[in-house]
């Protein structure tokens, strides 16, 4: 069990050097991406279960004990978000390996890809499971340098600003983070998380607070709460498809994952965190009002994807246990809406030519097939029900409406955020699918990596949204379980005893 | 009967397999199930009045999310309206939509989809459940009214119904959720039980009832939310006449009555249901006398009888079991009336190609028979006896005259108003749709509506027909449903009770609606435009939106990465720098230095970092940064670090070649035209601010310490012995945290991949501009970048 | 290479100081024999093996002393830097055979088969322990196996180094004369 | 572990002036540098800023002491060898990161001439909009259609303001 912990991240390392040295065989490449993920989804179904049945799972790396060597953890809300990424990331990627299979033939080898989507699969694995505060920016790096490569991966002239804002914006948060883990360390003597957590404990409130902003801000900065957001927007609209469907469902929920650890574990609070409530007000109104105007399909996406963090912000701002499990059940359904949506964005731009809505039309005649591809994660975005999203937004809520005053009126706001999200939605659905028939414009660069403009998306394309499409439904009909594991994975969280014991033994007395 | 909803939902899915082979069968199909589900629902009468039938199916029980459904008798009243109506008018889709219509396979199987989702609704037995229904439904009506989206006006009304009962729909929501947190449980009679206790109370309970009408006003197009169900005339007639007359529009009033006998005696729940529901009914009676196109006529009507039952249903009161028996009455009684008037004008429309009441003329003996039926539905919809809507009406005025005081009595002569112009609008309708106009050509009738027109328009006429004569079926129901009301007044439904007020008020109504339409052209001149225009409140709430959205995002997302990350150091030095001010304390004792070297070191590097903030060439700052790396790693000497010291020096070396490498290539000289003082000052104040701040930050945190290292002592002591390295830092390397190097190994790797890619492949930029051909061999850059 | 206005003709201001004279950079290009540098390519020759042996013992040294597997990679990586500079990308080609990014895989898949091998001896992933070797002549030698991760670490970084002299160094000459510019 | 830290006195680990003076001026110029236009300035300003974390972390483990090397001093002399070693770690990324954005810059260079960071086309084009682009009743294909739903919007609007006032 417990070499199984330290897979998801050596397995994904391991397939991205493959990739690397078997750089001419296109085939040896896909098949090393898939069968990788393939496992590493399993292992994490594997952990989920175990973590729920036994508690936390604990590997101590080289077999030093904590605090002085790594720990990896595995517990309910790692290991679910685990799962959930997994699975995205395998969609993302056979619809990745289609699409070019589909653009270039089937001999075509990737030079830089397929290592970089797994180095980054690696850095997300690690980032939730890892229980060390300075190996988590490590993780985190690993994912970001990943990401700028294929951010920045044959852009042109017209996109080269966003992988700059994007880079950029990054590297000034890893900085941040270096910086605050600095700090923690000049304040506590630590960087493992469990340990911190006592040793914080022992710090003056003012000095604890400060620690909490400053992560707080260094998360929020990835995680694209209002106001460190406006990078977002400008960033991942421009990327190819695959990629900003793995950047929209992946980064930002890694970050928040962060956030929800660190702020659980290490500045533990007994009521409603004032600060986090208003700045999830403005993320809702702001991503939600920004979604309204746009005219380019992925922007649109991005801004409903800010305002949506939002809602996770809420459920973590309660700060009871409703809330966390709350804010780790929309987590988890948006990890997949978001890539689905991108996914499906990718589709439909591939059809017309074009991510301007203005330019696209009748698409439900056209093109019934991807209408329901479209409708089915825009409804459980919205939070419409009998989906995901409603399940979810249902659990913030009744958390919402439990913990006072103040708490009642933001979830007034997450309805009205939920009934801008779908003001937003029919637009894309009235504009895309609705109107006259139009062709399709013609791809205006041919020289990118991005082609457009063209009715060639194959099966396994459609197939990898739809199986998306099918990991969305399938929270929602299993909301049962789902919502009683996370109902469990928020109890641990507001009361980490269970995980400093697992990660500490004896010592976490302190 | 989660069964009976999925299966409705399931064959809708399947439907278009039908529709493919035989699109008029299709219909056929789908009215199977409703036809079936009302059998079931009618077979299981007795247990429905008795207490109902019950269903649970456990979702999401951490939630409280079940799926719960109860057969009871407001259910059943329902269900008859739901599938019973239904059934008939899928059956009229096959006559209205023919053999060739490309709108058949999706119209069939949009409405199989919406009975489903309505039977759900009105079956529910939990909040949560209903509300999950409830949605579907608003989508099923999106999708229904915009047809194929090709015709503004399709879009446009499909938009602002679905805007309109969502807003309203998500506010129910919360007041579910609220409701449900002060209750501890989102069953329906547990909560009602909870309410007549007076066990809930409070603001909590105060914004759940408001939010909730609110849900039910949208839905069911009272005022000012009505306009949207007039604007979704737009879609076929049979849509029409499902969901926008019989059935969905009913979902408000439908929950109104389902909560009404746990919170009508509270003011906040009455109070806006009866000002409402008056406003409405009469505003919607006026609307309809002058409309010219029969639908539109049809659909304001509508809107008065639903204004007209939220009244009945949602009052409660002292008499609360006779308005809520009138009340379940008419319910009835207006499915029955207001889906064959619909299904006439469809037929009409389908006849003449017109639903102008100024063009058609003389359609009454062109269509005997069809006139015929609708004259006794609208009848029915003017309360003449022995209707089902004669019944209904005469319970309602008795309820409310009985209850007198100021309450009963405004109720009441409100009531006759609305009710005047309801006959009066019925008369506009019959003379509209078959009378022979004075002036007018007789309409050419280009086809005869076949028998599947018109008879499903003759089984609901008769229908009301029949339940009116046999009105002790509908007070059974009736008073099953008004039971939970206390048991003062011993009123049954009956055609006969006597001379006396209830009686003077109907004949008042009939009299003065038959007066108004004598004085029709009066009144066509008066009305057009009345002072509050509810459609244009929409269109302006509408464009507001729009303008806060675009103020709001074109203020924030400004476009510009230096005013992005300008408001990320804002936010690191405001947030931990306010709590360090207030939280923080200068640590006593901090010496100027620890050792003598720092000091030289120190102000190499500070002079140095000053002076690359001012270079002007590229290569002058790439050289200070140097100064400034070597200079770092001579601090590291100091501190006692020789291995971070050896490493800074040669990354640092390292970094100077690649930065040769790349300045080969670069002007001199920064591009950068050298910003304003405006631009430049506040930057630089920023940016020491920011400085000043960690290394505030840095002193109080540090200073804070209280314990050693929770490491240090374990790592010297195992270094040598257990990791074979008297280096205890290479130990923690190799060895303690070997994770981290290997995952920092990783992100080198990744680096280098990253700089092939994006040095290598670009001389291949600006020769692209050829088309990427399916099939073709790698592309050449990434030929490039294997090396 | 200098910007298009020429004023170094006048008394230099105080804030010219640092305007580049000339071409600062000697070229990688070994074709062109103008820009070849005798003395430097010989010095080249002598130092580079010497400094490959130096990092060697880097990597060895490491647990003793300051070192290990970063400096090492670093310290031979200087010396292709080193021979790159002075004889250019086909010198470095006849020394290098072996693709810069298969170098790299190769260090990761040693990292990595390092942390992953304890698991065959039911061993901790990335545990370690001391190995005896008997060799012949030197007699009994201790290795700590953590010492795998550095050399897996060393090749690695010496990989890195390697595709950054293919990049930004061949690279970007290449783009310059294809761009036509005077390298 | 228990009886090293009970042997073991606690050195005061507070920074002192000279390095902090240092850190904030590292951090002020890297700051400084990161907010401008150029990307090369940027790319200095990371670096900047990369030296003054690395010292920073560094520092965080207490004031200069002996190399811990076990046999050449007592261990008690030794400096806390934990944030020298994520520090080298840090260097390292820091160092992978710096090639990268210079990479960055010059594709960037290459590509439209010169390295600045552009603002954001769509976000100016929205931020000087009146009206919302693609307005939702529109979109029947053409652009006029466009600008008529868009004057219907205003016109709508326009009335209310009129009735308002």
């Amino acid at each position: 069990m417990t070499t199984i912990l330290t897979l998801p991240v050596l397995l994904p390392m391991l397939g991205a050097a493959v990739t690397v040295l078997g750089s001419r065989w296109a085939t040896l490449q896909r098949v090393v991406g898939v069968v990788v993920l393939s496992v590493v989804a399993v292992l994490a179904g594997v952990l989920l279960v175990v973590a729920d049945e036994r508690g936390p799972i604990v590997t101590e790396l080289g077999g030093w004990p904590a605090p002085m060597g790594i720990a990896l953890v595995a517990d309910r809300l790692s290991a679910l978000l685990l799962l959930v990424s997994t699975l995205v990331t395998l969609a993302v990627l056979v619809y990745a390996i289609d699409q070019r299979i589909a653009d270039y033939g089937r001999g075509t080898a990737s030079t830089t890809f397929h290592p970089m989507y797994l180095m980054l699969c690696a850095g997300v694995s690690l980032a939730y499971l890892t229980g060390d505060l300075f190996t988590l920016f490590v993780a985190f790096e690993l994912m970001l340098t990943a990401s700028y490569v294929l951010i920045t991966r044959r852009t042109n002239a017209s996109r080269i600003r966003a992988g700059m804002t994007y880079v950029t914006v990054s590297l000034l948060s890893s900085l941040l983070f270096l910086t605050a883990i600095a700090l923690i360390y000049a304040a506590t003597g630590t960087v493992n998380l469990a340990d911190l957590a006592g040793r914080i404990g022992t710090l003056p409130s003012g000095l604890r607070s400060v620690l909490g902003l400053m992560l707080l801000v260094v998360f929020g900065i990835k995680a694209a709460i209002v106001p460190l957001h406006f990078w977002l927007p400008d960033s991942y609209p421009n990327a190819p498809g695959p990629v900003a469907a793995l950047f929209a469902g992946l980064l930002t929920k890694v970050s928040f994952y962060a956030l929800l650890r660190t702020q659980t574990l290490l500045f533990t609070r007994d009521e409603p965190w004032t600060l986090l409530l208003v700045l999830a007000v403005a993320t809702m109104l702001v991503g939600a009002l920004g979604g309204l105007v746009q005219n380019d399909l992925n922007r649109l996406l991005s801004f409903l994807l800010v305002s949506h963090i939002g809602f996770m912000l809420f459920g973590l701002a309660v700060f009871d246990a409703a809330g966390v499990a709350g804010a780790a059940l929309y987590a988890a359904h948006h990890i997949t809406v978001l890539a689905t949506l991108f996914l499906v964005s990718g589709l439909i731009t591939r059809r017309t030519g074009t991510v301007a809505l203005d330019r696209m039309g009748g698409l439900a005649r056209s093109a019934p097939w991807l209408a329901v591809l479209f409708a089915v994660p825009a409804l459980t975005l919205a939070g419409m029900p009998p989906t995901a999203g409603f399940v979810a937004k249902l659990a913030l809520l009744e958390a919402g409406a439990a913990a006072g005053v103040d708490t009642r009126i933001v979830a007034g706001v997450v309805i009205l955020a939920s009934l801008l999200t779908l003001y937003a939605l029919v637009r894309v659905w009235v504009r895309v699918f609705w109107g006259k028939r139009r062709a399709p414009l013609p791809d205006e660069d041919d020289a990118d990596e991005v082609v457009i403009g063209t009715a060639r998306s194959s099966v396994p394309m459609y197939a990898a949204t739809g199986g998306l499409v099918a990991v969305s439904l399938a929270i929602a009909v299993f909301a049962g379980p789902l919502t009683a594991l996370t109902a469990r994975a928020g109890a641990d969280l507001v009361d980490p005893v269970s995980y400093r014991t697992a990660v500490l033994g004896a010592r976490a007395s302190r | 009967m989660l069964a009976l909803v999925v299966a409705h939902l399931a064959v809708a899915a399947l439907l278009p397999l039908v529709s493919a082979r035989h699109r008029r069968a299709a219909f056929g199909v789908a009215a199977v199930l409703p036809t079936a589900t009302l059998l079931w629902a009618l077979a299981n009468t007795a247990p429905a009045l008795h207490g109902g039938l019950t269903t649970t199916t456990a979702w999401a029980p951490t939630l409280g999310l079940t799926l719960s459904f109860r057969l009871d008798a407001l259910a059943l009243a329902m269900v008859v309206l739901v599938s019973g109506i239904g059934a008939v008018i899928l059956v009229y889709c096959i006559g209205y939509f023919g053999a060739e219509s490309p709108e058949a396979p999706r119209n069939a199987a949009l409405l199989l989809a919406f009975a489903g989702a309505m039977l759900g609704l009105v079956l529910a037995d939990d909040l949560l459940t209903l509300y999950v229904f409830w949605e579907l439904t608003s989508i099923a009506s999106f999708l229904l009214v915009g047809q194929s989206g090709e015709q503004r006006e399709e879009r446009r009304a499909a938009v602002q119904a679905l805007l309109v009962t969502v807003f309203g729909g998500l506010a129910m929501l919360l007041g579910f959720v609220l409701l449900g947190e002060a209750a501890g449980t989102y069953v329906i009679p547990e909560i009602l039980a909870a309410g007549q206790a007076g066990r809930l109370h409070g603001g909590v309970l105060t914004a759940a009832l408001l939010l909730i009408l609110l849900g039910a006003f949208t839905k069911s197009a009272q005022l000012p939310f009505h306009p949207w169900l007039p604007a979704a005339m737009v879609a076929p007639t049979p849509v029409s006449a499902y969901l926008h007359a019989a059935s969905m529009v009913k979902a408000g009033v439908y929950l109104v009555a389902r909560l009404a006998p746990g919170f009508s005696d509270l003011p906040v729940w009455w109070v806006p249901v009866v000002v409402v529901g008056l406003a409405t009914m009469v505003v919607g009676g006026w609307r309809a006398l002058s409309a010219t196109d029969l639908k539109q006529l049809l659909a304001f009507g509508t809107v008065s009888q639903l204004g007209f039952l939220m009244v009945l249903l949602g009052s409660g009161g002292p008499l609360g079991e006779i308005s809520a028996l009138a009340g379940v009455a008419l319910l009835l009684a207006h499915g029955l009336f207001k889906a064959p008037l619909f299904m006439t004008v469809g037929a009409i429309d389908h006849a003449t190609g017109s639903r102008d009441l100024r063009k058609l003329s003389g359609l009454r003996t062109a269509m005997p028979g069809t006139a015929a039926a609708a004259a006794l539905a609208a009848a029915s919809m003017a309360g003449l006896p022995p209707l089902l809507g004669f019944v209904g009406k005469e319970a309602a005025f008795a309820g409310f005259l009985d209850e007198g005081g100021l309450r009963g009595w405004i109720v009441a002569l409100g009531l006759v108003l609305g009710s005047t112009l309801t006959a009066a609008y019925s008369a506009r309708f019959l003379w509209g749709a078959f009378a022979r106009k004075p002036g007018v050509e007789p309409t050419p009738v280009h086809h005869r509506p076949g028998a599947l027109l018109t008879v499903p328009i003759w089984i609901c006429s008769v229908a009301g027909l029949v339940l009116g004569i046999a009105y002790p079926v509908v007070d059974v129901l009736g008073a099953s449903y008004a039971a939970p009301y206390p048991h003062v007044s011993g009123y049954h439904l009956a055609l006969w009770h006597g001379l006396g007020l209830p009686l003077l008020f109907t004949a008042v109504a009939l009299g003065g609606g038959l007066v108004l339409h004598a004085q029709r052209d009066r009144i066509t001149a008066l009305a057009p435009r009345s002072p509050l225009d509810a459609q244009r409140g929409y269109e302006l709430t509408i464009a507001a939106i729009a303008r806060v959205a675009l103020g709001v995002t074109g203020r924030l997302q400004v476009g510009s990465l230096p005013a992005y990350l300008a408001t990320i150091l804002v936010a690191f030095v405001l947030l931990p720098g306010a709590a360090t001010v207030l939280g923080g304390g200068w640590p006593a004792g901090q010496p100027l230095y620890h050792s003598v070297m720092q000091v030289p070191l120190a102000i190499v590097v500070v002079i140095a970092a000053l002076a690359v903030a001012r270079a002007k060439r590229r290569f002058t700052a790439v050289l200070l940064v140097g100064v400034i790396g070597y200079g770092v790693g001579g601090q590291f000497i100091v501190d006692g670090a020789p291995d971070l010291a050896l490493a800074q020096f040669l990354v640092e070396t390292l970094s100077l070649v690649a930065f040769v490498f790349v300045l080969r290539r670069l002007p001199a000289d920064f591009t950068e035209e050298r910003p304003p003082r405006r631009v430049r000052v506040p930057k630089a104040v920023l940016g020491t601010v920011g400085g000043a701040a960690v290394a505030a930050f840095a002193v109080v945190l540090s200073g804070a310490r209280t314990e050693p290292s929770s490491t240090i002592g374990e790592f010297v002591r195992l270094a040598p012995a257990e990791a074979g390295a008297n280096n205890v830092v290479s130990a923690i390397i190799v060895d303690f945290r070997a994770l981290d190097t290997l995952v920092e190994i990783g992100v080198l790797f990744i680096a280098a991949a990253g700089v092939a890619s994006l040095v290598l492949a670009t001389r291949y930029d600006r020769r692209g501009r050829r088309r990427v051909e399916s099939g073709q061999s790698s592309p050449e850059h990434e030929e490039d970048v294997l090396g | 290479m200098t910007t298009s206005r020429d004023e170094s003709h006048d008394p230099m201001p105080f804030e010219e100081w640092d305007r580049p004279r000339e071409a600062w950079l000697l070229s990688g290009d070994c074709r062109r024999p103008g820009q070849r540098s005798l003395l430097l390519e010989m010095t080249t020759r002598a130092v580079f093996p010497t400094v490959l042996v130096f990092s060697l013992y880097l990597l060895l040294v490491g647990h003793y002393g300051p070192g290990g597997g970063f400096s090492a990679g670093l310290v031979a990586g200087l010396a292709f830097v080193l021979r790159y500079i002075a004889g250019g990308s086909d010198d470095l080609g006849a020394v290098v055979r072996v693709r810069a990014p298969a170098v790299i895989g190769t260090g990761l898949v040693i990292a990595l088969l390092t942390a992953l091998a304890p698991v065959a001896w039911g061993a901790p992933v990335l545990s370690t322990t001391k190995l005896a070797v008997a060799l012949p002549l030197l007699g009994r030698a201790e290795l700590q196996t953590s010492v795998f991760l550095d050399v897996g670490v060393y090749v690695l970084i010496i990989g890195v180094v390697l595709d950054l002299l293919r990049a930004l160094g061949t690279g970007i000459e290449r783009d310059m004369r294809d761009a036509g510019e005077d390298a | 572990m228990t009886t090293m830290t009970t042997t073991m006195t606690m050195d005061p680990v507070t920074i002192n002036m000279v390095m902090a003076l240092t850190v904030g001026v590292l951090y002020a110029v890297g700051f400084t540098l990161l907010l401008s236009r150029s990307l090369m300035r940027v790319l200095i300003g990371v670096v900047v800023l990369g030296h003054g974390t690395n010292l920073l972390l560094q520092l965080a483990g207490g004031p200069p002491a002996r190399p811990p090397i076990v046999g050449t001093a007592p261990p008690e002399s030794f400096a806390d060898p934990l944030p020298q070693a994520l520090a080298l770690t840090a260097i390292v990324i820091t160092f992978a990161l710096t090639t990268l954005l210079l990479a960055l810059g010059y594709r960037a260079f290459v590509l439209v001439g010169h390295d600045e960071v552009q603002d954001d086309v769509e976000d100016r084009r929205i931020a000087r909009q009146k009206v919302p682009s693609a307005p939702l009743e529109a979109g029947d294909g053409d652009e006029q259609d466009v600008e008529s739903a868009d004057d219907e919007v205003e016109a709508a609007a326009a009335r209310g303001r009129d009735a308002a006032s």
